[in-house]
């Protein structure tokens, strides 16, 4: 069987950076794939050229066999390819359900306009915004915005949804909310992609992780097979470090 | 803030004293006239202004106009039009319709005064046109349409004539015409002109309006060589192009400008390059003649005009003066305000004015006139022809 | 269902206005109904995907143009109107595909530019639109009154198939998704939002109006120069007129069209040389004081005075 | 040879290009706000030089200081107390603002000096610089060399000044600024200043080579926004590249297709270059 999503060679440079470098990588369906990486390594820019944003220099991006590497952001979208944002991005002067609406219209399910306000009242409802629906987007607090990104994503219909750093600023409290809702989203048979800075999330939820180092795939496996790899731990810690661990059982996290 | 309020201030002022100066007098006669006071045209639209003021100015001085035995005081509506061809149509017909006018003085130029006539035609309001000399405004078969200018062709008949007579070595033209309405026909005619007296025309360009340069095409008639150097434009236009004609060094026998050099702008603003530089117009204050019209004699009204503006009146406000003298006759002879009989009382004028001899053409256009040519001698403009009102000889460049 | 209640409301309520007034009162109507058109297509471009658009003048020059080259080959009066209206949306729909990736000030630098393009060209093609000496349409074989009612008709028609337009795309994805683009375009692409096509769709909607209005227009006055049909006032008074009656409504722009042209009548009357002035306080006031236009100032009391404008 | 005089022409007449454009880009590229009362500006800026001129005999390469200085009161003055209100709108509110305040400026100078065309006319002309088979009017060339000298001094400044890193700093990021303590409602005042005196200074220079009048403003205008979109905004250098390129174009073009085109020509440039090169000839590498 083909793999959900696959990278085969994909490079993106901008001018004379090599922002991603010749990254294979596949992603099996109903998988949750953590992807982890210092800052700069490149995570987002994988998922930019994934969802069309900044298409491969070099390479393809195969959805299920088929290849998407030149399609339009909002093609690759209707295909059920679904993202979230570091820095989130509502539409400011909108409800929140119409926000959301506006993934099940445009990319969803949703046949009509009416249709899709119905679905979204729904997808509010998971993910426990259906109190505030009607305020403008604009009025939310940084933890509600990041559901309401999570929201939208979900309403799109995705077989595939990335998530970029949907916990960055968050508590702890709100995090454990995230991570539940994270889960129950694969639950659904939703295929994840996790961009996360926090070691300790990421490898809690991840069934998988795959590790960029400047732009470069070093390492794919196991959370338990990628912690202990001297590569990866060079990449986090420098060299000196690792070969001090060396030998050593790998930490619980880095 | 400080300018904004102060503008406001006199936008308030100003409205409080347009409503309380309105006329309330019960017998006036309104004539319209929508002029371009801002815009690209305002320095036209204010030359009609002031011939219209002074118009009327004298003639309610003198009592008003008599109607049947009864005076009646002449009131001028004004309204701007902003230099926006529509609008002078659409405030033609508020004239009529709103304020009553009895009569019309058509917009601004030719192209304005075409438009502006269908509407004075459908109500049947004797409108006169002070500024348009193109045929095809006349040509409509429109019945209450009458202008004091000239067709365009007679400003160059002349010119040409004076010129192939005069000099025989000036075989070269060279014609640089704004393209726009006016000054385009009159370059189209000049080209014909030059080809009728064997003239061979060297160089012909148009220009955009609004161009901000002409190097380009000066350097072109540099190349050229020609003897003769025909540009035609605004006044704005020919300064500038006087100005560089002079920085590249081009200078023909004759140089012809039209419409500026009539303007006393033209001259202040090119000093001495304005010397030499020809042109025709349909009328100069140089002119004489003896009129039955309330100012009687062309020295009276040259008179009257610097008495209240300072200044020697050129040929548009005289042109716009007499159009008040002649619709001023016209009213007196028909002996009432219907604007029928008004109109019939001006299709068969026949009669002298201080603007000159008056008489309507079928089309409604004036016939009568001669209009002089005149040359910018010792900083002024001097008449060359015709040989009655003459003042100088021509002066042809080295 | 409101909406379109209003609309055939606001339509009957103007059917009746020759009743009311003589031809001069129907020639403002006439312009009224105009500018409502031309504010209702900016409304669609500006105010639905917030690219602030100078190209109304454009489009309003090149329907007057088309429709009046084609009268002058003898064409039917309603096939030119329509074919203004067509080659206006087929100019949108190219120029678009070039300048509507611009942002900001560069769109509106560029939508202005084409104007200026536009009425260059008709300045130097003499041969087919008479260039600098402007063309003269064939006048109607009508009384001064069947003409007046005639254009004041045609306008208003065409102001509510405007309207009707209107609002059929504020309730359509079409809509939904110009205002996805105009809050933030980046995002409405990542949510499947055919940016790019939706864009064009809005500047297209925003020209076949525009461009039958200047084809009434130039039938209407029967005259038409350069200076007049590319005049850039008719790009910014749409723009002033839905800031006035509230940028991205329905209604917004037929409200905004009706005090913006009332205001200037009476100051033409009033003040002989300085409504250029009068016109520039008002935009001043607009912007620095009611960002949202009236209905919004009147709707939300005096409690929603700011100095900043929210809307993009 | 023609073509000497051809290239020669476009030269000057670009320099001039360049004086217009300076301020406009100033504005543009540093406070994001198309100033549309540029070219009433610089009308204004040459009325001041044909009133120093003609009741003081002072020449217009000096009042053009006098000009400069009094229209950066005026641009101050209209930056602190309504443009800075709604700095922080979209586009379209600054655009028409700033149009709405240029009906106004335009309307009073009409009420003011009437349309009349005026012009400075020196009591000792420059004359023409034969070189050759090539001529030079002299009083474009001085007042080019001075436009060129103003601008040179407006780049140090902008460069070397506490108050010109300032406005680079808000240039380059507003909120950054804020946080480090600039002042940056007085900064964009200032700035707005320094785009209107160099308006007014090229206004004072430019009457004695047009005729002045209300109604120029506009021209002088769109003449600023091609020469910003073809050198690229808010970079002294591009402001004159596009001014020379503009220059030229309009030159050659007015030459090979007849000078009625060279308008059109450069309208159809700009929109090329707006499609394929939005950032203009020189990128936007800003004041560095």
């Amino acid at each position: 069987m083909t793999a959900l999503l696959a990278l085969e060679g994909v490079s993106r440079r901008f001018g004379g950076l090599a922002a991603l470098d010749t990254v294979t990588l596949s992603v099996e369906a109903g998988e949750i794939l953590g992807l982890i990486g210092p800052n700069g390594a490149g995570k987002t820019t994988l998922i930019n050229v994934v969802t069309g944003v900044h298409p491969a220099t070099a390479g393809r991006v195969l959805l299920q066999g088929e290849d998407i590497t030149r399609l339009k952001p909002y093609r690759i979208a209707r295909k059920g390819l679904a993202r979230t944002f570091q820095i989130v991005q509502p539409f400011p002067r909108m409800s929140v359900l119409e926000n959301v609406a506006a993934g099940a219209v445009f990319a969803g399910a949703a046949p009509s306009l009416k249709e899709g306000l119905r679905l979204s009242r729904e997808h509010l409802a998971f993910t426990g915004l259906a109190q505030i629906a009607d305020k403008p987007a604009s009025t939310l607090t940084l933890a509600q915005r990041k559901r309401l990104e999570l929201a939208k994503g979900l309403a799109m219909n995705p077989r595939f949804l990335m998530l970029d750093e949907v916990n960055a600023g968050l508590n702890s409290s709100e995090v454990d909310e995230a991570l539940a809702m994270i889960r129950r989203i694969a639950e659904r048979g939703v295929t994840i992609l996790v961009i996360e800075h926090l070691m300790k999330v990421v490898v809690s939820v991840s069934t998988r992780l795959a590790v960029l180092h400047h732009g470069a795939l070093i390492a794919v496996g196991t959370p338990r097979e990628v912690l202990a790899d001297r590569g990866v731990i060079e990449a986090y810690l420098g060299e000196k470090y690792a070969a001090r661990l060396a030998g050593a059982r790998p930490a619980e996290g880095a | 803030m400080q300018a904004v309020r102060t503008v406001f201030a006199a936008a308030l002022a100003l409205g409080l004293f347009a409503s309380t100066s309105a006329v309330r007098a019960q017998d006036v006669i309104k004539v319209g006239a929508p002029l371009p006071l801002t815009g690209a045209l305002s320095p036209e639209g204010l030359k009609q202004q002031r011939g219209y003021n002074l118009w009327a100015e004298t003639a309610n001085a003198a009592g008003g106009i008599k109607v049947g035995g009864k005076p009646y005081k002449v009131e001028i509506v004004y309204v701007d039009y902003a230099s926006n061809t529509p609008r002078a149509v659409q405030v033609a017909e508020r004239l009529i319709t709103e304020d009553k006018a009895n009569f019309l003085f058509a917009p601004f130029g030719s192209g304005a005064a075409k438009a502006a006539s269908g509407v004075s035609e459908r109500y049947g309001i004797p409108t006169i046109a002070a500024t348009a000399s193109s045929r095809e405004v006349y040509d409509q078969g429109y019945k209450f349409l009458f202008g004091t200018f000239t067709p365009n062709e007679t400003l160059i008949d002349p010119l040409t004539e004076i010129v192939s007579k005069g000099d025989p070595a000036v075989k070269r033209v060279a014609i640089l015409a704004r393209n726009d309405l006016l000054t385009l026909s009159l370059a189209n005619l000049m080209q014909a002109a030059a080809k009728a007296k064997g003239l061979e025309v060297v160089m012909m360009e148009r220009y955009a309006i609004g161009t901000m340069d002409h190097a380009s095409a000066i350097t072109q008639m540099r190349g050229a060589k020609p003897d003769w150097v025909f540009a035609t434009g605004y006044i704005n236009d020919l300064i500038l192009i006087r100005k560089q004609m002079a920085d590249q060094g081009v200078s023909p026998k004759v140089l012809t400008m039209i419409a500026g050099p009539a303007y006393k702008e033209f001259t202040e603003a090119t000093g001495p390059l304005a010397e030499n530089v020809s042109s025709a117009s349909w009328w100069h204050p140089a002119v004489r003649y003896k009129g039955v019209d309330l100012f009687g004699t062309t020295e009276a009204f040259n008179a009257a005009f610097e008495k209240k503006y300072n200044v020697v009146p050129d040929y548009a406000e005289a042109s716009a003066a007499a159009a008040g003298a002649i619709l001023q006759l016209a009213i007196e002879k028909a002996g009432t305000l219907d604007p029928a009989k008004v109109r019939d009382a001006l299709a068969a004028m026949d009669l002298v004015t201080f603007y000159g001899p008056v008489k309507f053409g079928p089309t409604g256009q004036i016939t009568s006139l001669e209009p002089p040519v005149f040359q910018i001698q010792g900083g002024k403009p001097v008449v060359v022809f015709p040989a009655a009102v003459k003042q100088a000889d021509f002066i042809f460049g080295k | 269902m409101r909406d379109w209640l209003l609309l055939l409301l606001l339509a009957l309520a103007c059917s009746l206005l020759p009743l009311a007034g003589d031809n001069y009162v129907l020639r403002l109507g006439t312009i009224v109904a105009m500018y409502a058109v031309l504010a209702q297509s900016w409304n669609f471009i500006g105010g639905l995907a917030g690219y602030p658009s100078f190209a109304t003048a454009a489009f309003f020059g090149l329907g007057a143009y088309t429709s009046a080259v084609l009268l002058s080959y003898g064409a039917p009066t309603g096939l030119a109107w329509t074919a203004a209206g067509g080659m206006a949306c087929l100019f949108a729909a190219l120029i678009g595909g070039a300048i509507l990736h611009l942002k900001g000030h560069y769109f509106a630098i560029a939508s202005l530019a084409v104007g200026e393009v536009l009425r260059e060209v008709v300045n130097t093609t003499p041969d087919l639109t008479g260039g600098g000496m402007g063309m003269n349409l064939p006048v109607p074989k009508l009384s001064v009154a069947a003409a007046a009612q005639t254009f004041y008709f045609s306008m208003l028609a065409l102001a509510a198939l405007t309207t009707a337009a209107a609002i059929i795309v504020q309730r359509s994805r079409l809509g939904f998704g110009l205002r996805c683009i105009q809050q933030n375009e980046d995002a409405a692409n990542i949510l499947g939002v055919n940016a790019y096509g939706y864009k064009t769709a809005a500047f297209c909607l925003s020209a076949v109006f525009a461009g039958m209005a200047g084809a009434i227009y130039a039938s209407w006055v029967h005259y038409i120069e350069p200076p007049d049909v590319f005049d850039i006032l008719l790009a910014v008074k749409p723009l002033v007129m839905v800031l006035l009656g509230g940028i991205g409504t329905v209604f917004g722009p037929i409200i905004g069209a009706f005090l913006l042209i009332a205001f200037e009548e009476l100051v033409w009357r009033s003040f002989l040389t300085i409504h250029a002035a009068m016109l520039g306080g008002i935009i001043v006031v607009l912007v620095l004081f009611m960002p949202n236009g009236l209905l919004a100032l009147v709707r939300s009391g005096l409690a929603r005075l700011r100095p900043a404008g929210p809307k993009p | 040879m023609i073509y000497l005089q051809v290239l020669a022409n476009g030269l000057v007449l670009g320099g001039l290009y360049a004086a217009i454009a300076v301020g406009f880009s100033l504005v543009w590229g540093v406070l994001n706000v198309i100033n549309l009362l540029h070219g009433s500006f610089i009308v204004l800026g040459s009325y001041v030089a044909f009133f120093a001129y003609a009741y003081f005999g002072i020449h217009p390469f000096l009042s053009a200081g006098i000009a400069g200085a009094a229209l950066f009161a005026l641009g101050y003055v209209v930056q602190a107390g309504l443009v800075n209100r709604v700095i922080a709108a979209p586009v379209l509110i600054t655009l028409i603002l700033t149009f709405g305040l240029d009906l106004i400026l335009n309307n009073a100078m009409l009420l003011a000096f009437s349309a009349d065309y005026r012009k400075v006319n020196l009591a000792h002309p420059l004359g023409s610089l034969e070189l050759g088979p090539i001529f030079l009017p002299g009083d474009r060339v001085a007042a080019m060399v001075l436009a060129f000298l103003l601008t040179a001094l407006l780049y140090r400044v902008l460069r070397d000044s506490r108050i010109g890193r300032a406005i680079i700093a808000v240039r380059m990021d507003r909120e950054a600024a804020a946080l480090m303590g600039v002042d940056v409602k007085r900064i964009n005042a200032i700035t707005f200043g320094l785009g209107a005196f160099m308006a007014g200074a090229a206004g004072a220079l430019l009457s004695i080579i047009y005729p002045i009048s209300p109604l120029n403003s506009s021209l002088f205008l769109g003449k600023a926004f091609v020469v910003c979109v073809l050198g690229g905004l808010g970079s002294v250098p591009g402001a004159m590249v596009g001014g020379v390129a503009l220059g030229l174009i309009e030159s050659f073009g007015a030459y090979w297709l007849g000078p009625e085109h060279a308008i059109t020509l450069s309208f159809s440039i700009l929109l090329v270059l707006l499609f394929v090169r939005p950032s203009g000839i020189l990128g936007k590498r800003g004041y560095e």
